[in-house]
């Protein structure tokens, strides 16, 4: 009432942002509009990419997404590797997760060669647990990541704190911290080490309290409520138009889960149920974010619980040295932390696989979604829409 | 005394604001590194920064505008303080009194002004898109700062009668029962929220917000000149805090009052930075326009009649 | 003069620029980076060639360090305060975030992140360049001012890593840009980022961290070994 | 699954069907049957979710095999319709109209297979490389090692081992190669 009143916020229809739309053509050289470029040096863009904006006072009319300052060609490079060498060159396809890209390898070639069955059951327990600690750690740094686009930086801090926890105990699992080659073909790389179960409980305990407290710090704010709500919508029929999957989709009220639609290891007996909001805005998305966080530290919890104490890590592998897949292709998907992932793996009898091509869930939401959601929007929510999108460079351009 | 003593106390005066404020500067950094858990800078590194800068060998120049922004910039800080009685001792000519006259309340406003226009004319010829975006930002929203911020000030000159910022430090002595905070709360109120907006901090930091703009104004600058405007930066931080500590909070009677008010002040836009994000600018504006303006509007009409 | 010539006017520039844009299809150049005339609003007609225009075009003098006990000092003030750019090259910089956070603190270093080059004088190399990203590395590299630091990360600046034999991304980084200090690793945890800080600030003391001059001495060689890789070249051979 | 691939297969002939999984069908077919098949899948059969595009280099054949894999969120499977086109001329029709992505995924295509998709937006428009002169990079005869070779600057005194051959020098020094080795070295 106050705004109308005294008049400061502008009529609704005379908002550039009501009249444009992703086709609106731009005269670059009338002298209302100035082309201005995000990235890839510049702190606001997620990684190392470039978005050219067409922008008008604040108002952006026309974006475009650039990538490939991170190309490295791995879908080549594998082409000229033997199965075990491409291994841990293919999982450097993604940063922020890259165990996924371990269960795509590892299991494509089980299922091409026929060894699907032949993983023992203590080794995809331990993928299982491996897969949700990558998703926890993704989370840590998204989920408060979501505060530190509009300068909350405090949660971010705390954040990032304890998944170098998390990363501690990945260092105990797997003997590396970042770039874990941990899930091979067969198996697993090493069992459970001791203690490994009190050490996790006690991080767990942790991260449960950073979650009152980001919960308190993010969605208790008003200003935070304020910047997020009503930001960059989608809506549900977006969703098969663009190709949404994952937290993005969920958020929007569409259960896209492919832990519950195709499950994977031995998801189906675990008791779980994604979580959904309906607004499909910026804060909804870091909302159903913030609950999944919990159900990855309670699913963590489960796995820790049914798990058997001992097994076999690894089932008998032919020589991988001279290891030949027959011909054939296939597809396999996952749920990560940002949504569907997948790759396509085809082998054609040699020792070397013929192409393998990832999917990964950015290659829709950074350039698609993006460039049509950023038109009408303001140049200071740039950087929060493509963090709610969750867009990961690197699993575009590999 | 004389006026040449009178320069040398008025010297010795801005060479303890600068240091202090840039020891103010990085005291408020380590303080909002212990919440994020981390050790956070050694209390050295501003000096160290300004030396650095101006050690740097590649200094490149846009233009004689460009390099009068800096300067522009430290001229708005030295005039606050300059016309401003810093520590209320020994009478009218006191010491640390500086050039204070009647009716500097105007000229003070004026001086807050100034370094953000100057900051513009660099920016505008520093030529860099986010430049210009940041200075329209802040231009727009130090408007909307100044606004409330009259309002409240010309209620405090009706209260005591006066423009003159010794008289109203004069009025408040004896007892914080006679402070502005106590005798006229409306303005007081204003004041304080409007405190948040003039010194620069989150919510209210768009002109500088790193991840929409770089760092706005500052943008293109680098070497003597970034060197120029930190220690402009810290002398206004200073100085805005000190301007407020007069109207306010009963100005101080000795170096170290005004050290732990103005750290006081100070604090209170760090502290609440540290929980709340960032404002959009025409949130902001709005949010100035609609809390602080209407105490402002309030705090006039009470002492009106 | 009139709204119509106006028009005519526009419109006749409109078809030289577009008859530019069909050119640079073949030099790469992009369409509002070609030279060409446009109408300002007032109707008068200006050449604009936006590559040299906007930028200086001569190249880097060598700026020599003046020695003595200034120089120590001033070399110490530089040790101590270094000022990060805030570009994640690869993907070493997954390692950024924990460095500015409880666990490994580097502002306790003096070491800080800026997020504009002309303000940083420490530059992350983090991991494999590839070759799209290495022309804007350059020129970011060109606009940070004097005495400016490198820090290559990984095994990919060293020698390719693991990939050497990829078509996209640089084998040694130390033809295009001169490095200081190399942090090897696949990729470097951030004890070894901090302890490749500390490597930085005994060079800078020692006065030796003087890679800026080398590549204004060596200028042409560099630019040659640049040029043979980025195809489109569409930017000044060296800008401030 | 099955009966409905029946069904498909009747109405487009479908060749060389194999069931990878049983919610995971590759099938190929013609050419000109693609996008119909595609667009009747997704507004008749309820595959509205296309997973992705994607496209193999069978230069024995001479072919390039384009995939087309569409999910049904109601069924929760999948098919992978693959299209065999000419390597000599390789066009293909565009599907932009039919998902907001397409147009991404065949500029992807065409800048690293160069297979062409007429009336697509952007198509020209280079996706992951940048002044790119040499043949279209993914394409099997191109070979990246000699490219990078000749192209950036190698450190000579990198050396690369046949793995099977350094393994057996490195762990069973003294040891005789038996014949078995020799076999599994051809």
């Amino acid at each position: 009432m106050i705004n109308k009143f005294l008049g400061f916020k502008p009529d609704e229809k005379l908002l550039p942002s009501q009249t444009v739309t992703p086709d609106t053509d731009i005269d670059l050289s009338s002298h209302k509009y100035q082309k201005i470029w995000l990235g890839p040096n510049h702190p606001g863009v997620t990684g190392n990419m470039a978005v050219e904006l067409t922008v008008q006072g604040n108002t952006i009319m026309k974006a475009k997404t650039h990538v490939g300052y991170l190309h490295r060609g791995f879908e080549k490079l594998i082409e000229r590797r033997l199965f075990v060498q491409g291994f841990p060159t293919s999982i450097r396809m993604c940063v922020a997760e890259p165990d996924t890209n371990e269960y795509f390898i590892a299991r494509s070639t089980e299922e091409l060669s026929g060894y699907a069955d032949a993983v023992p059951e203590y080794a995809n327990w331990l993928r299982m647990l491996s897969l949700e600690m990558a998703r926890l750690q993704g989370l840590l740094r998204g989920v408060p990541g979501q505060g530190g686009t509009f300068a909350l930086g405090i949660g971010v801090q705390w954040g990032v704190y304890l998944r170098d926890l998390i990363l501690d105990r990945f260092e105990e699992l797997t003997g590396a911290r970042v770039y874990h080659m941990y899930i091979i073909p067969g198996g697993v790389r090493g069992a459970l080490p001791d203690g490994f179960k009190e050490r996790m409980e006690d991080n767990l305990r942790d991260i449960d309290d950073f979650i009152i407290r980001i919960k308190k710090l993010m969605f208790h704010n008003s200003v935070f409520k304020t910047r997020a709500k009503g930001l960059a919508i989608i809506t549900p029929d977006m969703i098969d138009k663009y190709g949404i999957v994952g937290t993005n989709a969920r958020g929007s009220g569409v259960k896209r889960d492919v832990r519950k639609d195709n499950p994977y290891l031995y998801y189906d007996q675990l008791d779980f149920d994604p979580p959904t909001a309906t607004d499909g805005d910026v804060y909804a998305r870091s909302w159903v974010r913030w609950q999944e966080l919990i159900q990855t530290v309670d699913l963590i919890r489960q796995i820790m619980a049914k798990m058997p104490d001992t097994g076999d890590i690894r089932a008998k592998m032919p020589n991988v040295l001279n290891w030949k897949i027959p011909k054939g292709e296939t597809y396999v998907r996952l749920e990560s932390g940002r949504g569907e992932m997948g790759m396509y793996y085809v082998t054609d009898g040699s020792d070397k696989p013929r192409r393998i091509n990832l999917r990964g869930p950015s290659y829709n939401h950074a350039i698609a979604v993006l460039e049509d959601m950023l038109v009408g929007a303001d140049v200071a929510d740039v950087h929060a829409i493509m963090v709610s999108l969750q867009t990961c460079p690197p699993e575009i351009e590999r | 005394m004389s006026i040449y003593v009178k320069l040398a106390y008025t010297f010795l005066g801005l060479m303890i604001v600068l240091n202090w404020g840039m020891l103010m500067g990085a005291t408020m950094r380590k303080i909002g590194a212990r919440m994020a858990g981390r050790h956070g800078i050694p209390f050295r590194q501003p000096w160290i920064n300004l030396l650095k800068n101006i050690s740097t060998r590649t200094i490149i120049t846009h233009g004689v505008m460009y390099y009068m922004g800096p300067v522009f910039r430290l001229v708005g800080g030295v005039g606050l303080f300059l016309f401003m009685p810093v520590v209320f001792s020994g009478g009218v000519d006191g010491p640390w009194t500086n050039f204070s006259f009647q009716g500097d309340l105007v000229l003070i406003l004026y001086f807050q002004m100034f370094g953000m226009l100057g900051m513009a004319l660099g920016a505008g010829q520093g030529g860099h898109p986010y430049s210009a975006m940041g200075i329209a930002r802040g231009l727009a929203q130090h408007a909307a700062v100044e606004l409330p911020l009259t309002m409240a000030i010309i209620s405090i000159a009706i209260q005591f009668d006066t423009l003159s910022i010794y008289k109203i430090v004069e009025a408040q002595q004896g007892g914080f029962q006679n402070w502005v905070l106590f005798t006229n709360p409306f303005a007081a109120a204003a004041i304080i929220l409007a405190m948040l907006g003039a010194l620069g901090h989150s919510p209210f930091n768009l002109v500088k917000a790193p991840n929409e703009i770089l760092i706005g104004p500052a943008t293109e600058y680098e070497g003597t000149y970034l060197g120029f405007m930190q220690s402009a930066g810290a002398i206004i931080h200073v100085m805005e805090a000190v301007l407020f500590m007069n109207l306010v909070f009963g100005g101080a009677t000795s170096w170290i009052e005004l050290i732990v008010k103005s750290f006081l002040i100070y604090f209170w836009s760090v502290f609440v930075g540290m929980v709340f994000p960032r404002f959009k600018i025409e949130q902001s504006i709005t949010w100035f326009f609609k809390v602080p303006l209407v105490l402002g509007l309030l705090a006039i009409i009470i002492y009106m009649f | 003069m009139s709204e119509l010539d106006l028009n005519k006017k526009t419109s006749e520039m409109l078809a030289k620029s577009e008859a530019n844009a069909a050119k640079a299809e073949k030099t790469f150049i992009r369409p509002e980076d070609e030279e060409r005339e446009v109408v300002a609003p007032d109707g008068s007609i200006i050449k604009v060639n936006p590559i040299y225009d906007y930028f200086s075009n001569e190249k880097p003098k060598e700026e020599k360090p003046r020695g003595g006990v200034v120089e120590k000092f001033l070399n110490w003030a530089r040790a101590e305060s270094i000022w990060v750019l805030g570009f994640g090259t690869g993907c070493g910089s997954i390692e950024i975030p924990p460095l500015v956070t409880p666990r490994f603190d580097m502002f306790r270093y003096g070491v800080q992140m800026r997020p504009t080059p002309r303000q940083s004088n420490a530059f992350i190399i983090s991991g494999y360049l590839s070759v799209k990203t290495l022309k804007r590395v350059i020129r970011t590299y060109e606009q940070m001012p004097s005495p400016k630091y490198i820090l290559a990360l990984g095994s990919c600046t060293i020698n390719g890593g693991m990939y050497y034999d990829s078509y996209s991304t640089i084998n040694r980084l130390d033809k295009y840009i001169p490095v200081d200090v190399y942090i090897a690793g696949c990729m470097p945890r951030p004890e070894a980022l901090l302890h490749g800080f500390v490597k930085l600030k005994q060079l800078i003391k020692e006065g030796k961290a003087e890679k800026a001059n080398e590549y204004a001495r060596n200028f042409d060689e560099y630019k040659a070994n640049q040029k043979k890789i980025i195809k489109d070249w569409n930017m000044p051979d060296y800008n401030w | 699954m099955k009966q409905f691939i029946e069904k498909l297969s009747s109405k487009y002939d479908l060749q060389e069907v194999v069931y990878q999984r049983d919610n995971l069908v590759f099938a190929a077919i013609s050419k000109e049957n693609a996008i119909d098949a595609v667009t009747y899948l997704r507004d008749y059969e309820g595959f509205t979710h296309l997973v992705m595009m994607s496209c193999v280099d069978w230069i024995e054949d001479g072919k390039f095999q384009l995939l087309y894999l569409l999910n049904s969120p109601d069924l929760k499977s999948d098919i992978g319709l693959k299209v065999y086109i000419d390597r000599e001329n390789p066009v293909m029709d565009s599907a932009h109209h039919l998902w907001k992505q397409v147009w991404t995924y065949q500029r992807e295509i065409r800048e690293s297979f160069g297979i062409d998709f007429p009336g697509s937006p952007r198509i020209e428009e280079n996706f992951v490389v940048e002044g790119w002169d040499d043949k279209p990079f993914m394409r099997r005869d191109f070979d990246t090692h000699e490219y990078a070779q000749k192209t950036y600057f190698p450190r000579g005194n990198r050396k690369t081992n046949d793995p099977a051959e350094y393994m057996r020098k490195k762990l069973y020094p003294n040891q005789p190669v038996t014949a078995k080795q020799r076999k599994d070295d051809k």
